[in-house]
């Protein structure tokens, strides 16, 4: 209960903050061009953005999933003992050859 | 009466995930239909394991297989997205329909 | 009241500075920047105060007065001629005192007006015809393409860089097309403005370096004689990137800090930067001596 | 209190959950969809599931995140620049959210459900930990395993260099005249969607 | 009690970014960014361009809120405190993408882009070294993560943890190498477009996120409010302050390498790094 009030509490206070600090902004065409330099962009810069990295970003949101069963694991450890670290290894290395697969198609590299 | 509203909420959260499942043209859309479907079915199970099933333990794992579930989804959904995407520059669903020409 | 003592207080910090540097000008102005009361500012959105070094060739006055009227209010632009480094230092921070004050400030140089005429459509206001057509907000959206590396037809962003970037070489004006921090098209529009022989200097060389792997104090360091003092320098530099009859850009920034000038021939430049991430570009960039750069930008325009 | 809250709670997640049909901004509608997720881990946290609630925040935010990757990289117009709606069979799909509502909460409303609260003193988290290493252990090996075989899928699937050479080779089709422009769809120079042409295929 | 610690929570808050501003020598700087007009770029994103800064500053708050400041002492003293850091640290990423994307400018969009594609797995070895630490606590609970350094202090039981946690806490706190959202090859990056009082105002979030992320760090690996003498709150203070210092003067004196290098680097050396500390830490705590 308070966990989530205190969150809440927090995060209203700093929108507040953050508004009655930021004056609301206005300015003119010209200045409002995204700066480059001097030069001008023919488009808009929002695009379909080429993340190069994306078959990473896939790795990622799997192999973060681990975590999920990794922090309840922590907590019941020492209580397990040994067979708590044999059953978690063995976890950690069948998704560790994920990650080598990965490494060797090259996912870590922009593509 | 908490557990009624909760389930209300998660109802209402899986009626909007349908409806965004059927009618988005766009396969990225459909998959944020699918995921507040299983946001629906994780207020459920948090409900009815808090205060239906007194806290039983596989509750609590069947909340994990779900955000399992998404995540499995999600990674596949977008690798499939991408590949189609190599093949046929577009990402609507129709044109997963011409891949089998 | 408060407000007045809030001037007072920002008049005391450093002047942030936005240089447009001209011909011959370059070692000068760097220099001048890396002094105490100034601040050398990445962006003009950080800037107050626009110096103008040199007299600029007339082609490069529109991209001037983009930089100009891209300063926030209020501001104020100097032009640097014949002053002697310490009389311009004086001027600017007299300057920045009146700025705060609020007793000087610029209108823009270029009408008010979006760069396409538009007119909102949407139920807010937004947009134009279609899901892409149209110049919603004054511009069109960018547009698929073929990409160089993984063959995935995303957008391609296309727009001039330049003549006033920093992390550019002053005068050089890039068509770049990116897709994502991928360049996928370049064509020097503009070489790189002509520069005295100092420009080349290896302090000033590696202090160029050092700012783009995120070591502004070392850059400091080594403009002022002393050592860089920093970890994984050579490291941070990947050792393919910028290859030029024999020595890459890691090998010229160790010559730069050990105090030798480095002379290459000029390379061609759309060919090494082609298809480089946008950070390996501006490192490659950085990695060659303007004299060099500047031949290399002259014989793709004559070709 | 704690009702009340929850019930604020289940309306802002059912109202961020409809906003991400709503927003014609790709990166909006996924952080609207992440405010739906962290409402729904907030419930968890008040309903004495304080390791499930806020997991769901920490997974999900990094989830949107990569949905609104994703979203932004293949979507057409995703920041919404200009107003679109993307939609077909909306009636039907409407109506099917609205039964699919109607008969869930009919089923909550008509059975019976007695209350039988977590106790106050259970520790959840080592009683999971327990149970995932002792009689569920095979769910989490599973788990592993599905996740190895996720991992395999989406690189696969998603890099160009495989085993067997570039995944686009041959997709687009050969030219109608010698070394000519390929047939088929062409990236369009402007215009809504709506033109698939797939001929060449 | 509540209101104490909350007022703590703010005082720490405070001092901690005043003492981050003056390690930066930023004061006047910033004070004279709110004397400067806020310029609006093209159709930028108003609603996520005004809330990015305030989730900053929020998640900042939240992860001090999480801290012991003496020992069983904590605002929110959850059964899953590392977890709600965890968190915080996913939404950062967020929060940095979204400062990036709003103003629809190319320099910012690409520091958005980079920073999502090294704030994601830069969380993995955080988490790691995190969960390591809880496994003599046998608790994800802070305060019990702090109880468990009674004897000897993580940083010298798990000696990896610390390096790889600045690592993180460099990323978090956008400085020095991890500085891949504000790389000066783009213009300083996602705050290319920002002037004025809006500039002032992320800039002052990122700074107390540096108080944020050294509490954390030095209540997981520094024993927290452990200490002879002084009183609980003031330990935390002075390690809070001494991590602060190493964190700055490491983000001044390491380089940056380009963005694609360091992904790997990140997968391919600070991972196994991490589950090797994992390992050692594990056999230890049995």
């Amino acid at each position: 209960m308070q966990t989530v009030i205190v969150i809440l509490g927090w995060t209203a206070l700093a929108v507040l903050l953050a508004r009655a600090m930021q004056p609301v902004a206005d300015s003119t065409a010209p200045q409002a061009m995204p700066f480059l330099g001097g030069g001008t962009p023919d488009t808009h810069a929002w695009q379909r953005y080429h993340f190069r990295p994306y078959s990473m970003a896939l790795l990622f949101v799997a192999f973060e999933m681990e975590m999920m069963f990794m922090y309840p694991w922590a907590v019941v450890f020492v209580s397990e003992g040994i067979k708590a670290l044999a059953e978690m290894g063995m976890f950690l290395a069948i998704l560790s050859v994920g990650i080598l697969y990965g490494w060797r198609e090259g996912i870590f590299r922009w593509q | 009466m908490t557990l009624i509203i909760v389930l209300l909420g998660a109802a209402a959260l899986i009626g909007i995930g349908l409806y965004g499942a059927l009618s988005q043209q766009s396969f990225v859309m459909l998959m944020m239909g699918l995921e507040l479907m299983l946001n629906g079915a994780l207020l459920a199970i948090i409900g009815f394991w808090s205060l239906y099933l007194g806290g039983m333990p596989e509750g609590q794992l069947l909340a994990i297989i779900v955000m399992a579930v998404m995540a499995v989804e999600m990674a596949i959904g977008f690798a499939l997205i991408v590949a189609v995407y190599r093949k046929r520059q577009a990402d609507m669903t129709e044109s997963i329909g011409t891949l089998k020409q | 009241m408060a407000m007045t003592r809030l001037a007072r207080w920002a008049a005391r910090s450093p002047a942030p500075v936005f240089a447009a540097i001209g011909p011959g000008r370059q070692a000068e102005t760097e220099r001048l920047l890396a002094r105490p009361g100034l601040r050398r500012a990445a962006t003009p959105r950080d800037a107050a105060i626009l110096l103008v070094a040199g007299d600029l060739p007339g082609d490069t006055a529109e991209a001037l007065s983009h930089v100009h009227d891209q300063l926030p209010h209020p501001r104020a632009t100097l032009r640097w001629q014949a002053d002697a480094p310490d009389a311009i230092a004086a001027r600017i921070e007299t300057a920045w005192r009146d700025i705060c004050a609020g007793e000087r400030d610029e209108d823009d140089h270029l009408p008010d007006e979006p760069p396409n005429a538009w007119k909102g459509i949407g139920p807010h206001g937004q947009g134009g015809k279609g899901m892409m057509g149209g110049t919603p907000y004054g511009r069109p959206m960018a547009m698929t393409g073929t990409d160089i590396r993984d063959g995935l037809r995303l957008d391609r962003y296309t727009a001039r860089f330049g003549p006033f970037l920093p992390m550019l070489p002053p005068g050089l004006v890039l068509q770049v097309t990116l897709q994502g921090d991928v360049i996928c098209d370049l064509d020097v529009q503009a070489p790189p403005l002509a520069q005295a022989a100092d420009a080349d200097a290896p302090d000033l060389c590696a202090a160029r370096m050092l700012r783009l792997l995120g070591l502004d104090r070392a850059a400091h360091r080594v403009m002022h004689g002393q050592s860089a003092r920093a970890l994984w320098l050579r490291g941070a530099v990947p050792k393919r990137i910028g290859r030029i009859d024999g020595t890459s850009a890691r090998d010229r920034l160790i010559a730069w800090l050990a105090g030798d000038t480095v002379s290459v021939a000029p390379p061609d430049l759309p060919a090494l930067l082609h298809g480089a991430e946008w950070a390996e570009a501006m490192l490659i960039l950085a990695s060659l001596p303007p004299s060099a750069l500047i031949r290399a930008a002259r014989g793709v325009e004559a070709a | 209190m704690t009702d009340l809250m929850i019930a604020l709670l289940t309306a802002f997640a059912v109202w961020t959950g409809w906003r991400v049909f709503r927003v014609d901004s790709m990166v909006r509608a996924s952080f609207a969809l992440m405010l739906s997720f962290v409402a729904v881990g907030a419930i968890g946290v008040l309903l004495s599931a304080p390791y499930i609630g806020v997991a769901t925040v920490f997974m999900m935010a990094v989830e949107m995140m990569v949905m609104a990757i994703f979203m932004v990289m293949f979507m057409m117009n995703p920041a919404g620049l200009n107003p679109m709606v993307m939609v077909h069979q909306h009636r039907l799909s409407i109506g099917a959210g609205i039964v699919a509502f109607i008969g869930l909460s009919a089923a909550v409303l008509l059975s019976p459900l007695p209350s039988n609260p977590v106790a106050a003193d259970t520790d959840v988290v080592a009683q999971l930990g327990h149970e995932l290493l002792g009689p569920s252990m095979l769910i989490f090996e599973t788990a592993g395993v599905t996740l190895l075989a996720t991992m395999v899928g989406a690189v696969i699937l998603s890099s160009r260099q495989g085993r067997f050479g570039s995944a686009d080779e041959g997709s687009r089709p050969p030219g109608l005249t010698e070394g000519g422009d390929p047939a088929g769809r062409q990236p369009e120079g402007g215009g809504g969607h709506g033109h698939h042409h797939h001929e060449g295929h | 009690m509540t209101a104490l610690l909350t007022l703590a929570v703010l005082a720490t808050l405070l001092g901690g970014t005043l003492f981050a501003v003056a390690l930066d020598r930023a004061y006047l700087p910033l004070l004279a960014l709110f004397t400067r007009q806020r310029v609006e770029t093209e159709a930028p994103d108003r609603l996520n361009r005004d809330l990015a800064p305030a989730w900053y500053l929020a998640l900042a708050a939240i992860g001090i809120a999480v801290v012991p400041f003496a020992p069983d002492l904590a605002l929110i003293d959850s059964p899953v405190g590392i977890v709600i850091w965890g968190s915080c640290e996913a939404l950062i990423v967020l929060t940095v993408f979204l400062h990036g994307w709003s103003p629809n400018a190319p320099f910012p969009l690409i520091g958005a882009y980079r920073y999502a594609a090294i704030g994601l797995p830069v969380m993995l070895p955080s988490m790691f070294v995190l969960i390591a630490a809880a496994l003599p606590a046998e608790s994800l609970s802070l305060v019990a993560i702090v109880d468990s350094q009674r004897e000897v202090w993580n940083v010298i039981r798990q000696p990896l943890g610390l390096p790889l946690f600045m690592v993180v806490a460099l990323a978090m706190t956008l400085r020095g190498p991890m500085d891949y959202a504000d790389a000066a090859d783009i213009a300083t990056g996602t705050s290319a477009e920002d002037s004025g009082a809006g500039r002032a105002v992320w800039q002052i979030a990122r700074l107390a996120m540096l108080v944020s992320v050294s509490a954390i760090a030095a209540t997981v690996f520094l024993g927290g409010p452990l200490g002879p003498v002084l009183p609980g709150p003031v330990w935390l203070w002075l390690k809070t302050g001494a991590l602060m210092a190493l964190t700055v003067w490491i983000g001044n004196r390491v380089a940056r390498t380009t963005p694609s290098r360091m992904l790997t680097i990140l997968w391919v050396v600070l991972l196994p790094l991490s589950f090797l500390h994992l390992l050692i830490s594990g056999l230890i705590a049995l």
